[in-house]
Order: structure tokens, then C-alpha cells, then sequence
């Protein structure tokens, strides 16, 4: 029975893939890949005693190249649902997803989410976030009109050219992108729909079991010595509570 | 048109060339040529390779566009908008096309559309320049066919006829238009001694209907029978350009003449 | 394998095929068309007309189609230009296929010997005949499998839409994949529609093959 | 808008570095496609109705299957068939292999419009058949699709820019998520289009300038 | 090659042809032609358009595979790996090669290669075939061209070439490769007299040098003077084969070669 975890620690290294293109847990700034995602998992790749070798990949292949060993892990932060969690083992939460606004800065017609009202939004198809959006567009009286689009920035551009009213991501993205350009776009608090958190993805397999237990036992002791709280305040200038426990996934 | 009331006497010149000359390059390919071809003259040109024959016949209907002097036919300038400029400008290819209407032209290397059947190859242009229905325009296609004995061949492809069977498609072709003038670019290299003669019975009845006809030839009895004067080419210069009794009946005075006429007289005794 | 999943997505699917082919086929048609008009305006046209089309032809060929899409879209508003996706689609559809369109008839008029054309003008056929009846039945030999190629590259360049929201075939895999988290399945079902496109314009090119190469073939 | 110069002018060096795989990639896909292409090409012609079916079949899958799917299975399944290649190893056979069987076809049309005589005149003359394509036929076959096939290697340009599934962080990558980063996708864009201009004109220019060459008469 | 020792006696048949027939679909082109072709003999095949002289040739060194009867050369069968199977199976590429190398052929529509220089279209086969440097084969196509005066354009593409001038470049292509046998489809039908003459005589040194010839014809003047024997067909049928004095010299026995060369008498009394 082969365990990935001696495995990792046998090379003394473990690759992650993601996609360095999701501000602010995974860009690339002048050449060199950072985010949230990176700080902290060079920590537990110390805390592992293994070097942490980064690769980028479009989602479109990240999990066919997980599946084909290609490399260890996936730092890409990806929403916990409970479809994903049957193919996949997901680590504890290491960033908030629950879903919030973007608009265009200096929109005076929005100002709270239930603004979008009528209105049309455009988010990432696909994402929990989408359905989180479609949820609350459809509590709403005249529900919002909801355009797909494969990457979040073609959203936000869409945005910019004045096509749509809003774009609807997960808190961190939104929020970043608003720091990024401050004349173009703008955050709406609060965020809205039901909580959600990103994780991170190892097989499915038992081979993963024992490499997720440390990589959670390693945020846990990150979540006690401030370390998680030091590196989302870089990032984000707050600190998103992180549950310590897997959430609760229908 | 053949069929055009005559206005000009017989004997004048249809086609006037003046001092042509044409470069390939540095090549002088053609040098000072003045000629004239009259009404219902059968000109051949003679000389050997390489002399410009073909060179000579090309510029005749603008394929080559000559360099320096004129070329004339029924009194319009051929090719050429207006030579006191420099450079030259052509005419436009419309102009050009009205041009070359009346001058049909059957080339060395045949040059037949290989996606058309013999038939088509000729009926093409009665179609769409003399404006005949297709029915009209097979049938009279299949006529000049015939003329060259290949009914049976019409329905074959180029690539499925014998060199002869090409020839005389390219003849055909050409025929069936009725140009004023004909330019033949040796018409009968492909062809057997009786087709020779066959040929030539078709050019003399065109010549009778007072078709013009500028023939180049290797083959000197085919001159001698056929033509009304017969130009001698030599390194694109015109030597001389005189009846073929002339020519071939006496001891030519020029000694280039004479040489090239040579061999030809020693073999060709059977 | 789930197959389950081809049932809930079939549908969607489907129509992402549909709309898929109705942005290659006028977009391609388009660009054919566009492209031979430029091949002739090139070939016939006043010099200084060939040069805008040599500079046409190598800038637009020379990008990639995703920028193109993605400033024609998202830059159009910026001058006024507001073009719905599937309009934007069709649009740089045509505009992208045309200078390959017209690199390939460009191949095919050089490809005519040109003692032919020469014939053709001396029995007095107007340029446009000339085109119509002698170089272009006999240009389709040498071109029509780079046009056949050229075709089959676009059903797949179809996918690029997806970047403006275009609702076609990918954007619809995609959202199987996303949604599911299966990458085997959509993937394949891509495969499988793409692949029936290729094969019928495959087949189509071939046959027009067969026919414009008859004359070549020896008893 | 306002058009942010700076960004470009900041994050030029980047988008260079990244055209390098680009360059790579494509470079070594094109001598495999046209080596192989031209290869295939004979062989889909041959007299051997097994190498002819074989050859018709490998152009079917390779022109039929999209390219990203090629790539994956290159990179992601052959390692279950105890091949495991490196990411740009695999990018370039991709490519190259997916890139010749169109080359194959775009020869294949212009060998049709050679007259066969050419052919029948090396018969006649002994010529071996390697020397028969090699000095005869392709250089014609070249001429006369030399722009389809500049069409070909400036598609295969563009497309190295899926190697970036297998993780190559090349031009198209690169580009993206810098705009990930900085939220200016016109900017950068318009960069990587011009980079992406640049390489293709070269080719392009040297297509032109052979089939000057090869031009006859 | 011609420079072998000769081992069998001289008027031995080096080719022999039996029964031959060949079909174009249902078009009958030739049909059971039995002939033999002596070594160092020159053979002219004359005929109308159409009779199958091309195609004869072209049965010769397999250009057409034929469909009925045997050709051999040096007694080795040409073309079919062996004619007891039905349908017969033609030999693989190599072995075809290797037979046709001592097969020279001029076609009639010449085929040069017209991305090639003059030079380089002879040149090439010496160096692929004969494996001759690049520097030797050129310095041989050289002699080859001038051989037929083609020295000159040497450097030109067969584009920029006369018809004349291409038919010997074609011509030179072939000689260069010194074969055992070589087949001539009109050779001289785009050459002036003088060339024929020039031609001719090339064509004896190659006799003289033992190099058994077949030459497809339309000139009977070069028949007469350069053939061993000369044979008639008509609509793919070989009608007679007899030596030139008696084709010639005397009224034919065959009405049909009677009326075939009646015209030729006629014209070429110039
Ligand atoms: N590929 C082909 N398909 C059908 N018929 C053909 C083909 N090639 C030749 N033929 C026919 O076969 C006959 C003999 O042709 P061939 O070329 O041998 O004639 P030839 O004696 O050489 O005539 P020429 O003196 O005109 O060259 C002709 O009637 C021709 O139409
Ligand atoms: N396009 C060209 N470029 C360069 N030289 C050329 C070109 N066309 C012809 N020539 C040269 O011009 C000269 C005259 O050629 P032309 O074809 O007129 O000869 P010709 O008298 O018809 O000879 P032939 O009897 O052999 O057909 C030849 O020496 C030929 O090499
Ligand atoms: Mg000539
Ligand atoms: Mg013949």
C-alpha cells in the first residue's frame, strides 16, 4: 500500500499545482508567483520538512493531472461542496467563499447586494459561488440576470466595457480586484448567501489520507500561532474567521 | 470578323510591325523587326530555334509586351494606351481582351484547359465572348472538331488525347472563333504527314475566305505550299521576308538562308 | 464513467452544438467569401490595395483569435462598438478566417500555368470568366485539402467563443465539468462532437476533391 | 479607459520570457510537422494499401481530436502506458504530430497539381524514389502550398499556447495571468498579440521570400 | 550500358515484343503488336495521329502498364513480376527502376522539371542514379547541352526556354544517362531543319556506339535517312515493318501506308 505522504517526504519535496491566476490566494507579480496560497504553504511544507515546488496549470487540467500523478497536491482554492468532496479529499478551510459584489466604482444605483435586482450580474460559471448568486438573485423580486463566463476576469472586464452592473465572486477575489484598480472597481458589502470556505485537494484515494491529516494538523497549529492571521491580514488587511473543523457540507 | 464587308483593297496591311524590339533581361530577343502582314496573307516565319519566332508571334497579340517600336492591326496600336510616355502603360485588360478577340491563336506548347473535354475546350469561348448558347456553342465547337477529324475524341480530357489529338484540339479552338487574324505557332509539330495535309486544306479555305495568317513553321514544305511570303528569323533579326518561290525556289542570296535550307534540302529527298 | 451525466447534460449540450455550428459555418463561409475577395482584390487590384491587404493579412493572421475576440468585445464599447457575443463571434470569426482564407487562394491562383491564362485571353474570355471557368475548377486541386484543413481547424477555434460568453459546445462541457467535477466525461463528449464535424467535412472535402481532380485521373 | 502604458512597459520582460517556450515549442513542432508531415504525406500515397489506410487513419485522429485533448492524453495517459514524458517534450510531439497531419494534406494537394509527366520523366530515367520527392516533388509541392503552409506553422504558433496544460508557462499563460494580476487585459493583450506578431512575421516574411525562390520562369 | 562488352552477336534481338495490347477503358489502343527490335538497330514507328505510337513507346519501359502479350528486354520481362496470375501484378518500385535505367526515354511533350536549370535537369539523374559528384554530373550535363548547342542556356529554366530549345534539353536529359535502349517520341517536332540535321547526327554517333533506338516520328525524311527499319501502324495495329528502302524507295505493297505517305510525296517537292 503505497502512501503518498513517506513518499513526498522520501523526495524531500512536494509539488502543488495551481492556477496563478486567482488573486489574491495564487498570482503571478513581477514574474514570481505569490498569494495567500503560497505564504501558506511554504509554512507547511517547513512544517512537513519537505520543499515546496509550485506549478501552474488551467483548472481545466489540474484534476486530470492530479488523477495522473503528475503531481502531489492542489493548492488552487477550491470551494468545499459535498459533490466535490466524493471524488475528492479536501483539506481544512484556508479561505472564505461565501459570495460577494463588485460593481463599477462610483455606481451610485447599487450600494447593497439586493441592489442587483433587475439588474444584470456576471460571475464564473460553474463555481459554487454561481450558485450561491443564483440563489439569492432568485429570493430577490425581480431576480437578477445572470451571465456565465469561464474566467472571472473576462467578468470584470465585461464590467469595464459596461455590459454588465456587477460581478459576483467569492469575498477575497472581489475585494482584491477592488484594491487592484480603485477608479474601476468597487466592493459592495456585505457579502451574502449561505458561508463557504475554500479548501485545498489531494486524491481521493487512501494513499492521500495520511498527507491531508498533516497538512490539517499544520493549518491547525497555524491557526494557534497567528501565523494564518499574519499572512490573510498581508493579503486581505482583515483576517477571515477560518472554521478549525470541516464544515458542515450537504 | 471574316464575314465583314472588305472596305480596304486585298493588298494592304492588316498588320503593321515597326521597329519591334523585345529584351528578356539583357536578352535581345527581338531586334528592329519591320514587317508587314497584308489582308488575307498567309505570312510564314521560318528560321531556328531560339530566333524569336515565337517571340515575334506573342508580341503580336500582346503576350509579350514588347519593348520598343509598334505593333499595329487595322491601324490600332496593339497593346500599348499610348507610347509617348515612359514608361509604357499597358491597356486595360478589358481594352486588351476587345483586342484580342479578333486575333485567335494556336500555341507551340497547345496550352488546353486539362478540366475541360475536348469539346469544351472549344465551345468555352463561343459561349461567353460570341454569346452562343451552350447548344449552339457545342455544335458549332463540334463542327470545327470535326473539321480536324476528332469527333470521336470529343468528350476525351486533354490527358487522355495523343500529342496530334491535342494539336488539333488547339487548332480547333482557335478556328472556331473566326478572329480576323491567326496566329499559328507551329500548328502541325504533332502531326502526321497526312494530317499535315489535312490541316493545311483547312488553312487554305480560310485563307480563301480572306482569314490573315502568320504560321510559324519548321517545316519548310508545309512554307512552300501554303504561305504568300515567307520572313526568315535569325537571332531575332528579320533577314528577309520574300515569296517562297524566292525563298525556296532558287539559291537564296543570303548565306545564313542558305546554310539553314541546306540540311533541310539533303534529308528531305526520298 | 457516469452516464447519467450525458442524460442531465444532453440538452445543454446539444444546444451548445448547435450554436457551435451555426458560428463555424457562417463564420467560415464568411471567411471564405471575404478571403477570396481579398485574393482577387490582391491579384487584380490597384498596388497600393494589395498593400493594405498584405498588411491585413499578416496582422490579423499574425495574432491570436482569443485577443482578437476578447479586444473586439471588451474594447469595442470603449468606441462605441456594442456588439452582442454571438454577433462578436461571427464577426471575428469572419475577420479571423479571411487572411488564411486568402493566404490559400493566393496558393491556388499561383499554382495555374501560365500559358492557360494566356490561351484564355487570346480566344477574348473576360477576366471574370477567365476566374470562374479556367483558374478556379483547376485551383481546387492544389487547395482543396488546405481548405478542408482550414475548415477543421476553425470547428475547433469555435471553442475560443467561450471567452466572450458565446453559449457554445466548450462553454457548455464546461459547465458539465465544473459543476460535476468530471473532466473525463465532458472532454470526451467534446471529442465526440468535434470529431463528427471533422469527419463530415472530412468526407465533404473529399468528395469535392474526387470531383475537381477528375480530369487528372488516367483511363 | 485609460490605456496604462506603464503596465505593458512593467511587465514586458515577463511576457519576453514567456514567448521563449513559446518560440521553443513551436519551432521544434514545425521541423517535426514538416519532416514527418511530408513523410506522412508519401506515405498516404503509397502504393500499399496497408501504409495508405495506416497514414489516412493517423491523419483522421489527429485532425479530429481537438489538440487539448491530444495534449492531455500525451502528457496525462501515456504515463499509463509506462511512457512519462516531460511537459514540453510532450508539448512539442503534440503539436508537431498533430501539426504534420495537416501539412500532410496541404502537400498532398499541391503533389496533385504537378503534371504527372515530371513524374513519369524521373521514371524513365531510373530516379529512386527518394530522390524522385526530394529533388522533384517537394520543392514543387513546397512552392505551390508555400502559403498554406506558412498558414499551418503560424496556427502551430498559436497554439503552443495550450501547452500551458501541462503547465508551460508560455506567452498566452503568462499574459493571462498577469491580467489576474494587474485587472488590465487590453493592455496586456495587446502586448502578447504584438509578441505573438512579431514571431509570425518572421515566418511569414520567410515563406515569402523561399517561394520568391522557388518561383519559376 | 553502351559501353558494356557485347557478348551476344550484333543482330540478335535486344527487344521483343509479343502480342501486345493496351486498353483505355474500352478504347482499344493497341492491339497484339508483335515486334522485335534488333540490338544497335534504329527502329522508327510512323503512323497517323492517334495509332499508338506514344503509347507503344511508353508499353516499352512501362509508363503504361499493358494489358495482354510480354515485352522483354535482354530477355527479362518488363513491368509484370511474372504474367501466369490473373490479374497480373507489376513489379515493386525498385526493381521497375532498376529496369528503367537502361531505358532512356524523350517524351513528347518533353516534361522537363521547371524548377530546374537546363544543367540541373540533366545533372540530376547522373548524380541520383549514376551517383556522380555534383561537380562530374554537372560537368557531363554540360557536354550533354552542347552536344545539342544548348551551352548557352544552361542557366535558364525551362520556362524561359524556346519550344526548340526545351525539346533539346530533353533530349540531352536522356542521352546523358547513356542507356542500353532509347526511345524517342518525336524528338525533332519542335527542332528547324538545321537542328534535325544536328539531331540526326547525334543520334548516329549513338548508333555507331551500338545504343539500339526506337523513334516515334511524323518526319519521313528523317526516317528515310536514319532508320534501320521503319514500322507503320494504323489504329494500334502494326501494319508493316520493313527497312526505309522499301517503305520508302517504292510504291508500298499496303494501301494504306500508300495513302499515308501520298501526301508527304506531294508536299515536300519543294
Ligand atoms: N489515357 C488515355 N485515355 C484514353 N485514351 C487515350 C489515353 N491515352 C491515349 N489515348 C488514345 O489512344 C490513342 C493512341 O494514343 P497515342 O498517344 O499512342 O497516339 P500517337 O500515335 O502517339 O499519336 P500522335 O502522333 O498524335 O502523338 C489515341 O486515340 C488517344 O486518344
Ligand atoms: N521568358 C523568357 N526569358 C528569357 N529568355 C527567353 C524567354 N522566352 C524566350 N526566351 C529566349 O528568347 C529566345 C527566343 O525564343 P522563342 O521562343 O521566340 O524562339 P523560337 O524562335 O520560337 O524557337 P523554337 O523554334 O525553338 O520554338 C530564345 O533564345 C529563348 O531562350
Ligand atoms: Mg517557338
Ligand atoms: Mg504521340
Amino acid at each position: 500500500q503505497a502512501d503518498l505522504l513517506s513518499d513526498i517526504k522520501a523526495k524531500g519535496e512536494i509539488v502543488a499545482a495551481t492556477e496563478m491566476h486567482y488573486a489574491p490566494f495564487d498570482l503571478l507579480k513581477d514574474g514570481e508567483y505569490v498569494g495567500i496560497d503560497r505564504d501558506l504553504f511554504d509554512e507547511i511544507a517547513k512544517d512537513l520538512g519537505v520543499t515546496p515546488k509550485y506549478i501552474d496549470l488551467p483548472w481545466n487540467s489540474i484534476l486530470p493531472g492530479l488523477e495522473a500523478g503528475k503531481f502531489d497536491f492542489v493548492i488552487a482554492p477550491v470551494t468545499i461542496t459535498a459533490e466535490r468532496m466524493k471524488r475528492y479529499s479536501f483539506t481544512l478551510p484556508i479561505g472564505n467563499a461565501t459570495v460577494a459584489l463588485a460593481k463599477k466604482a462610483g455606481d451610485s444605483s447599487i450600494s447593497k447586494p439586493e441592489d442587483i435586482s433587475g439588474k444584470v450580474v456576471g460571475t464564473q460559471k460553474g463555481t459554487a459561488q454561481f450558485e450561491q448568486l443564483k440563489a439569492f438573485s432568485e429570493s430577490l423580486a425581480t431576480p437578477a440576470e445572470i451571465r456565465e463566463y469561464t474566467n472571472i476576469d473576462e467578468a470584470l472586464a465585461d464590467m469595464a466595457a459596461g455590459r454588465i452592473s456587477g460581478v459576483a465572486n467569492s469575498l477575497p477575489l472581489m475585494g482584491y480586484a477592488a484594491v487592484q484598480r480603485p477608479g474601476l472597481f468597487e466592493l459592495v458589502m456585505p457579502p451574502f448567501g449561505d458561508p463557504k470556505f475554500f479548501g485545498w485537494v489531494a486524491t481521493g484515494d487512501d494513499n492521500s489520507k495520511t498527507l491531508i491529516e498533516a497538512i490539517n494538523a499544520s493549518l491547525l497549529k497555524m491557526h494557534e500561532d497567528g501565523r494564518l492571521k499574519a499572512i490573510n491580514e498581508k493579503w486581505l488587511g482583515s483576517n477571515p474567521e477560518l472554521p478549525t473543523t470541516m464544515p458542515d457540507v450537504k | 470578323m471574316s464575314n465583314e464587308p472588305m472596305t480596304t483593297k486585298a493588298d494592304d496591311a492588316i498588320i503593321t510591325v515597326r521597329n519591334l524590339s523585345k529584351y528578356f533581361d539583357d536578352f535581345e530577343a527581338l531586334r528592329d523587326i519591320t514587317l508587314d502582314v497584308k489582308r488575307s496573307e498567309v505570312l510564314c516565319l521560318i528560321g531556328p530555334s531560339g530566333s524569336g519566332k515565337s517571340t515575334l508571334l506573342r508580341c503580336l497579340n500582346f503576350l509579350e509586351q514588347y519593348d520598343g517600336g509598334e505593333v499595329h492591326l487595322d491601324g490600332e496600336l496593339i497593346g500599348w494606351k499610348d507610347i509617348s510616355h515612359n514608361p509604357r502603360k499597358p491597356l486595360s485588360s478589358e481594352a486588351l481582351r476587345k483586342q484580342r478577340q479578333h486575333i485567335g491563336m494556336v500555341f507551340q506548347h497547345f496550352h488546353l484547359w486539362p478540366h475541360m473535354s475536348a469539346l469544351d475546350n472549344v465551345a468555352e469561348a463561343l459561349m461567353s465572348v460570341r454569346k452562343l448558347t451552350k447548344k449552339e456553342a457545342r455544335e458549332k465547337a463540334m463542327t470545327a472538331l470535326t473539321k480536324v477529324h476528332l469527333e470521336d475524341k470529343a468528350q476525351n480530357y486533354p490527358a487522355n488525347l495523343s500529342g496530334g489529338q491535342q494539336q488539333r484540339v488547339a487548332i480547333a479552338r482557335a478556328i472556331a472563333m473566326e478572329p480576323r487574324v491567326m496566329l499559328f505557332d507551329e500548328p502541325t509539330s504533332a502531326l502526321d504527314p497526312e494530317l499535315v495535309g489535312e490541316v493545311l486544306s483547312v488553312m487554305k479555305d480560310l485563307a480563301a475566305e480572306g482569314m490573315t495568317m502568320v504560321v510559324v513553321t519548321h517545316e519548310m514544305g508545309f512554307a512552300a505550299h501554303v504561305a504568300d511570303r515567307v520572313a526568315f528569323l535569325d537571332s531575332g533579326r528579320l533577314v528577309t521576308c520574300v515569296p517562297p518561290q524566292e525563298m525556296f525556289g532558287r539559291e537564296p542570296d543570303d548565306a545564313r538562308v542558305r546554310s539553314f535550307l541546306q540540311t533541310y534540302r539533303e534529308r528531305n529527298v526520298v | 464513467m457516469e452516464t447519467e451525466l450525458f442524460v442531465r447534460y444532453g440538452p445543454a449540450l446539444l444546444y451548445g452544438f448547435g450554436i457551435t455550428i451555426l458560428c463555424w459555418l457562417v463564420g467560415s463561409i464568411g471567411g471564405v467569401i471575404v478571403g477570396f475577395l481579398l485574393a482577387c482584390l490582391n491579384r487584380w487590384g490597384p498596388r497600393f490595395i494589395g498593400w493594405v491587404i498584405y498588411a491585413y493579412v499578416e496582422v490579423i493572421r499574425g495574432t491570436p483569435f482569443m485577443i482578437q475576440l476578447f479586444i473586439l468585445y471588451y474594447g469595442g464599447p470603449y468606441i462605441g462598438l456594442l456588439l452582442t457575443p454571438v454577433q462578436a463571434g461571427i464577426i471575428s470569426f469572419i475577420i479571423y478566417g479571411s487572411p488564411y482564407f486568402a493566404e490559400i487562394f493566393r496558393s491556388g491562383f499561383n499554382a495555374i500555368p501560365k500559358g492557360q491564362i494566356e490561351a484564355a485571353r487570346c480566344v477574348g474570355l473576360p477576366e471574370s470568366r477567365i476566374l470562374w471557368r479556367i483558374i478556379l475548377p483547376q485551383m481546387l486541386v492544389p487547395i482543396t485539402a488546405p481548405l478542408t484543413n482550414f475548415f477543421i481547424i476553425l470547428t475547433k477555434e469555435t471553442a475560443i467563443l467561450s471567452v466572450v460568453t458565446v453559449p457554445e459546445l466548450l462553454f457548455q462541457t464546461q459547465t458539465m465539468a465544473a459543476e460535476t467535477f468530471t473532466f473525463v466525461e465532458p472532454f470526451l463528449v467534446l471529442s465526440l462532437f468535434y470529431w463528427l464535424m471533422v469527419v463530415v467535412t472530412g468526407w465533404i472535402g473529399a468528395r469535392v476533391e474526387q470531383r475537381v481532380t477528375r480530369h487528372l485521373k488516367r483511363a | 479607459m485609460n490605456f496604462s502604458f506603464d503596465t505593458i512597459w512593467h511587465n514586458l520582460p515577463y511576457l519576453l520570457a514567456a514567448a521563449r517556450w513559446t518560440v521553443i515549442i513551436s519551432v521544434c513542432g514545425m521541423a517535426i510537422s514538416l519532416v514527418w508531415g511530408t513523410v506522412l504525406c508519401a506515405t498516404r500515397l503509397s502504393a500499399n494499401p496497408f501504409w495508405r489506410s495506416a497514414a489516412t487513419l493517423y491523419i483522421s485522429f489527429f485532425r479530429g481530436v481537438p489538440l487539448l485533448v491530444q495534449l492531455l492524453l500525451f502528457y496525462y495517459a501515456l504515463p499509463y502506458v509506462g511512457l512519462d514524458l516531460p511537459a514540453v517534450e510532450a508539448a512539442i510531439l503534440a503539436t508537431g504530430m498533430c501539426s504534420a497531419a495537416y501539412t500532410a494534406e496541404i502537400l498532398r494537394g499541391a503533389l496533385q497539381s504537378i503534371p504527372r509527366g515530371q513524374t513519369e520523366a524521373a521514371y524513365a530515367l531510373g530516379i529512386p524514389s527518394f530522390s524522385l520527392w526530394r529533388r522533384i516533388l517537394v520543392p514543387q509541392a513546397i512552392r505551390i502550398g508555400m502559403p498554406s503552409l506558412v498558414n499551418e506553422l503560424i496556427l502551430l504558433v498559436k497554439v503552443s499556447s495550450l501547452a500551458s496544460v501541462v503547465g508551460i508557462s508560455e506567452l498566452t499563460r503568462i499574459a493571462q495571468n498577469i491580467t489576474g494580476e494587474t485587472y488590465r487585459p487590453l493592455e496586456i493583450y495587446i502586448t502578447a498579440a504584438v509578441i505573438y506578431f512579431a514571431i509570425n512575421w518572421i515566418l511569414s516574411i520567410s515563406g515569402r521570400l523561399i517561394e520568391k525562390k522557388l518561383q519559376i520562369g
